[in-house]
């Protein structure tokens, strides 16, 4: 176990401070990655920053070289060092959207070469924004049964049906696709991964309402959409295994530490800056109790993370230290807000710019949002499923009798 | 000994059930949310008729002159059907505070316009029943009050108020006193109205036995909060079975994952036992006052723990659907969360009951 | 609702005071009715003490005269009256043990008139002891897949097999035992529930460890044990109806919420007896938060349980609202052992008459014991299968597939 | 960076498994707890072949001078195999407490032999560690002893003592000191002894940097018993799995049970995060001995939690076989209990955590 900076780390580590304090006045700020962004109106502002991270090696490090990356071999204490730095400094570290950490990875594993050249280096620099068309209406935990079509005709296919749960569609320059383009297949056989852009005709976005007020998803239709064959990601019909791939990351994304700790972080001021009766709620011998709770939780969590970092470094597939993270990530969020809510009481069900508002109703916004997140991405009860059958080796749910 | 409800109550329970079923479903709802009006005028009128405003008072004046049983089972059906309209303050605990506290001028006054609800009356009382935030408080004075009263129930609209001082201390005043400011809030919740008032030299009348008075109609206003939650957790049970035995996936019906009938077995598990606790509280009431405070932290904060359980287990039940606003059911979800946070917190009210059995000074 | 008394039930109140007042020195103490029973050699005394409570009506009220009952109508008050000087006066009401709760309602409801006049008089005096046959090591939660085979030889049934948690089978004069009597037919179909003395040759009991370190369950097997075919309760084949009305009553029995009450009391005096660093239980706000929430709780099911008892009254099946008692009251009692298990400390895990024992070890024994019932008569999981199908109307488990 | 073990450290860890799957199985846990032996010889001394005894104790002394990462990693097979062995009294916090508080002089009467096996040493820091229960406490002075100390871990068949006194100095002691009584104490537990110390006027030696060492044992015997707990849900776990694999009922065998696998799911996601909370904890020790205390407040509080969790959910997935001996499975569910019970309650130990970061007085 080592856990320290050998010396060329102490080099690297001055490197990564000398960027900051030189650049750090260009990041934007954290609206432009908040569930309620509007990237278009800070587009120019973050991709100025992105090309700054691309190039200097602080996003996306092992993206090669010829894609517009950094080329980078794998460093674990790199990558901290630069974590740390940025979190030190309150600068976020660089996006964190569905096509950096989802298109980017599944492209470089089964793309085409001429797709990688087309969309590695856009993306990464944040001048392509991508959404994931995943989910459909009766396609969301058994997701391989998805029923959007694409017919072949000539060198296109032409795509008609309709995706849910789209986050940011309103917003997104290209889109990567599940469709079926072998109906006849079973149904995990038949589906290809295809990409094309959101500006194609046929393609219309109806945001989504969702419990928080603020539509961050949305319903996209297909009415007749034509897209090029060479625009599909791995061979045809094998869309479910590349699915899969892109899947990988989104779990891992969506139960990062990191938020856990900036949740905590933010519990914490709220009882030791809010009070009732006068008294500080740090003085409630309960609440402090739970938060304290929470806190070796949420420690456990970091600390759970870099092992896995540093077992992902000795190779090996995705074990069951990963399998957990969403499940417990997403719930551990929803019971840190959940406090945040508890300690501020009445105030705590504010809302809608109210008068007393505490942090912009983020304390509702994130306890709602983060129950869409325990479902979103895979329920719980999936997340346990693929635990136990995968992580444990328990026994699939068994084919259910034709009565 | 009957447990139960009477023949009469089941009558009250069925005409509120059926005149809600007609008039407010959840498009009504979604109406009054989007227009963020304080409460829907149309359900408001439809359930007076049928006696809702009077509930508490006495026939003299106009009302009814019922229990808090009733009470109890009229805001089970509302909180089922998220129904916009005041109560636990304006139907609750205002009309008491005046029946137990009012001379008979006061209740000359306010109770028969109360009665047929033609006239509304907030309660302000927050600061007592669930702690003062931002060092908010009311002094009272030679008739004159000053301060801030935070989280005022079925403010909005009113015609009056019934305030709390800091020295538990009751106050009653027309909603056109001088001195007076009025300032909206807006909660999760958009089916009840909350709001802030500010006192400047205002006059008011007292009521009498004000301190004993003060802790009824909170403990009357945590029972009816609790009735509300467990016609809300219901509700969200009801809509969680059915919308399971709806949604197929890996070509079953959910309803049939095991995974899922559990978690519908644990709501109903939870729930069952919630009604017994809020009749009882509501019924001592009447049968044995001293031991309403004890019976209603009981019934409010265990409710309140069961409400955030089901709220997010009948949220998970609708998977995706549950998040949008399609289904409508966050309604419902947040109404559970605003009843957990009005008058006293589940902690708060624990320490309360923990107090009343001498087990703290 | 109407939960006071008439004048009629003021004049029974002060019977069942005298009653006390000049009996209850004859009452056995609390040791004849725990776990860790050892009823032989308090027999006389128990017997005693039955058939006075059965002679006044106290317990098996409604059981009709001639079977030795005290034939009474239902009144639920009274039955109120009953408990509630019992529980004031600390003494326990009755026995509840298998035989009075369990076997007497199911013979009275289908039983031949024989088998009615020859045990119910003596069972309710506790004359007869009782126990179960239904459990077997391969049946537990799937109890109809039950083997023990009862072949048909002339007049009598020849019985093998085996069975296990037979709780009390060491002490018993009689069983009532679930056996296969028509091996060809469908699993619950094929079943008979037959009665004989635990003396009839053939039978060897053998107790079973448990984690508590004492025996309150046993293995039974049986071998060529012999037994008129007279003795089947119901008609040959419907054993399984016949012993769900008998489950019916267990369940009820397991989540007893005076129980709790007990429980509670005994949770609410270590708060107030017990200390660390000199400063009473009572005074840790921790502690007295999780007591209070669980004394919310205990009040919930007892009012619970008033509500199911005057709905009974009204007459309709099993609700919704019986079905959850076994799996919340078992819960229930777990949460308060293991309060009192957290409030002793390092004195809550000794055990086995150990210096500083507090309650003779009841608390760990308990603790463990509460485990033991969650499991027993139906685990947790069986429990929300038959809520969730009976009381919610949701689809049965799905037949699966034959590979 | 690496967050794993060394290789180095593996080969510690996989001869301890290997030995004690060899000399540990169930039935040898079940004979010491049936003749209620304080511990079994014969794995003693296989362990201490292996250098168990000497792990924390320097080289010089005849130790293997290792830290508490390795003490952590043998602990978790310890508790994985519920080995009746005294651990993280005797090899854990005694050796280290005459490691920094014993002068050369105590160093080489005590170690040597400590470091073979030969001699046991108890330690008596319940009342520092967990609070004091009926007045047990002692007091120190004249280099006399005087008073109760309960609890005292792996005291049984000791040579030796270390014990704490009600200012927080810390003292050693020869078991056949005058003035000494040793009264022998039962727990659920038979696979590790626990007893209570009564001194009346009782010789002994005083320890240097008394407070800060009585800390820092403290802090090294809770992670210590977190790796344990590690081990024994583990375990658990595993024995789970595998039994709902081979019990059947109603056609199927039960792990195919959503109910069952999501009850295996969920310990799974409970322990796999601990593994990292308990390395951590054991790491800082050295790197930076300040940051120990929280560390070992947060392993110790939370492992205490996910042990109850896991201990009632392996029993309840294991149906009556978990309730009966037969599985043995109950030797794993006490070791948890003990463990939770030992060296301080999760509640009393975050109570420290929020003393440590300032959040109280």
């Amino acid at each position: 176990m080592d856990l320290n900076d050998r010396p060329e780390h102490k080099v690297y580590r001055e490197e990564v401070r000398a960027f900051l304090s030189e650049y750090k006045h260009l990041a934007p700020g954290e609206s432009a990655f908040s569930f309620r962004m509007e990237p278009r109106k800070l587009r120019e502002k973050v991709q100025i920053w992105q090309g700054l991270l691309v190039d200097h090696g602080y996003t996306s490090r092992t993206v090669p070289k010829k894609y517009g990356g950094f080329g980078a071999d794998v460093d674990i204490l790199k990558n901290r060092i630069i974590a740390d730095e940025f979190f030190a400094t309150n600068v976020i570290q660089g996006l964190g959207n569905q096509g950096i950490s989802m298109f980017v990875p599944t492209v470089l594993e089964h793309g085409s070469e001429e797709l990688k050249e087309r969309y590695i280096r856009p993306t990464i620099r944040s001048e392509i924004v991508w959404c994931q068309g995943y989910s459909e209406p009766n396609s969301g935990s058994d997701l391989a049964s998805l029923q959007t079509s694409a017919i072949e005709d000539g060198e296109d296919f032409i795509i008609n049906g309709q995706k849910i749960w789209t986050s940011g569609a309103h917003i997104a320059d290209m889109i990567f696709c599940l469709v079926r383009t072998e109906p006849d297949k079973p149904k995990h056989e038949g589906i290809s991964y295809i990409v094309f852009p959101m500006d194609t005709p046929g393609i219309e976005v109806r945001p989504l309402q969702t419990m928080t007020g603020t539509p961050s998803f949305n319903e996209v239709f297909f009415t007749n959409v034509r897209v090029p064959k060479s625009n599909v990601v791995g061979n045809r019909g094998e869309g479910w295994a590349v699915a899969n791939s892109t899947l990988k990351h989104e779990r891992g994304l969506l139960g990062d530490a990191n938020r856990s700790l900036d949740s905590l972080l933010r519990v914490k001021r709220l009882l030791q800056n809010e009070s009732l009766d006068g008294q500080p709620l740090m003085e409630n011998p309960l609440f402090r109790d739970r938060f304290i709770k929470l806190q070796a939780r949420v420690q456990a969590m970091r600390l759970h993370e870099m092992r896995m970092t540093s077992e992902a470094d000795k190779g090996g597939g995705r074990s069951l230290g990963d399998m957990v993270i969403k499940l417990l990530g997403c719930e551990l969020n929803y019971q840190l807000d959940g406090l945040g809510v508890d300690l501020l009481g009445e105030i705590g069900i504010l809302y809608d710019e109210s008068p007393m508002l505490r942090d912009g109703g983020a304390w509702q916004a994130n306890f709602m949002f983060d129950l869409g997140l325990i479902i979103g991405g895979g329920t719980a009860q999936i997340q346990k499923n693929i635990i136990s059958e995968r992580g444990l080796g328990m026994p699939r749910e068994p084919k259910v009798a034709q009565v | 000994m009957n447990f139960g409800l009477s023949e009469e109550q089941e009558l009250i329970r069925d005409s509120f059930s059926g005149t809600l079923e007609r008039v407010c479903q959840l498009d009504t709802v979604r109406k009054t949310a989007e227009v963020s009006a304080p409460m829907d005028e149309s359900i408001w009128t439809e359930l007076c008729s049928l006696g809702m405003a009077g509930l508490l008072i006495p026939e003299e004046f106009g009302g009814t002159g019922l229990t808090l049983l009733e009470v109890a089972v009229v805001s089970e059906e509302l909180g089922r059907r998220a129904a916009p309209v005041p109560f636990a303050g304006g139907v609750v605990m205002a009309p008491l505070a005046i029946r137990l506290g009012g001379d008979d001028n006061q209740k000359r006054e306010w109770l028969p316009a109360m009665a047929d609800g033609s006239l509304r009356v907030g309660v302000a009382v927050s600061e007592a029943a669930a702690g003062a935030r931002e060092n908010a408080g009311v002094t009272a004075g030679n008739g004159l009050l000053s301060g801030r009263a935070l989280f005022v129930l079925d403010g909005a609209e009113a015609g009056g108020y019934v305030v709390a001082d800091n020295a538990g201390g009751l106050h009653i005043l027309h909603a056109n006193a001088s001195g007076l400011n009025k300032i909206a809030l807006k909660t999760i919740d958009r089916t009840r109205a909350v709001m802030e008032l500010r006192f400047e030299n205002t006059p008011a009348e007292p009521l009498r036995n004000s301190s004993d008075v003060l802790q009824t109609i909170i403990d009357a206003g945590r029972v009816s909060l609790a009735a509300d939650s467990l016609g809300v957790g219901e509700e969200m049970l009801r809509q969680s079975v059915e919308y399971s035995a709806d949604r197929n996936q890996f070509g079953r019906t959910i309803s049939s994952f095991q995974a899922v009938k559990h978690l519908c077995a644990e709501m109903a598990a939870e729930l069952q036992p919630c009604r017994g606790l809020v009749w009882h509280a509501a019924y001592v009431i009447d049968q044995s006052p001293k031991e309403l405070s004890l019976a209603a932290a009981f019934a409010k904060s265990h409710m309140d723990e069961v409400g955030r359980f089901v709220a997010r287990t009948a949220t998970e039940v609708h998977g995706g659907m549950g998040f949008t606003d399609l289904t409508g059911l966050h309604y419902w979800f947040k109404r559970l969360g605003v009843n957990r946070a009005y008058l006293g917190s589940p902690e708060r009210v624990r320490a309360e009951a923990a107090r009343l059995q001498g087990f703290t000074a």
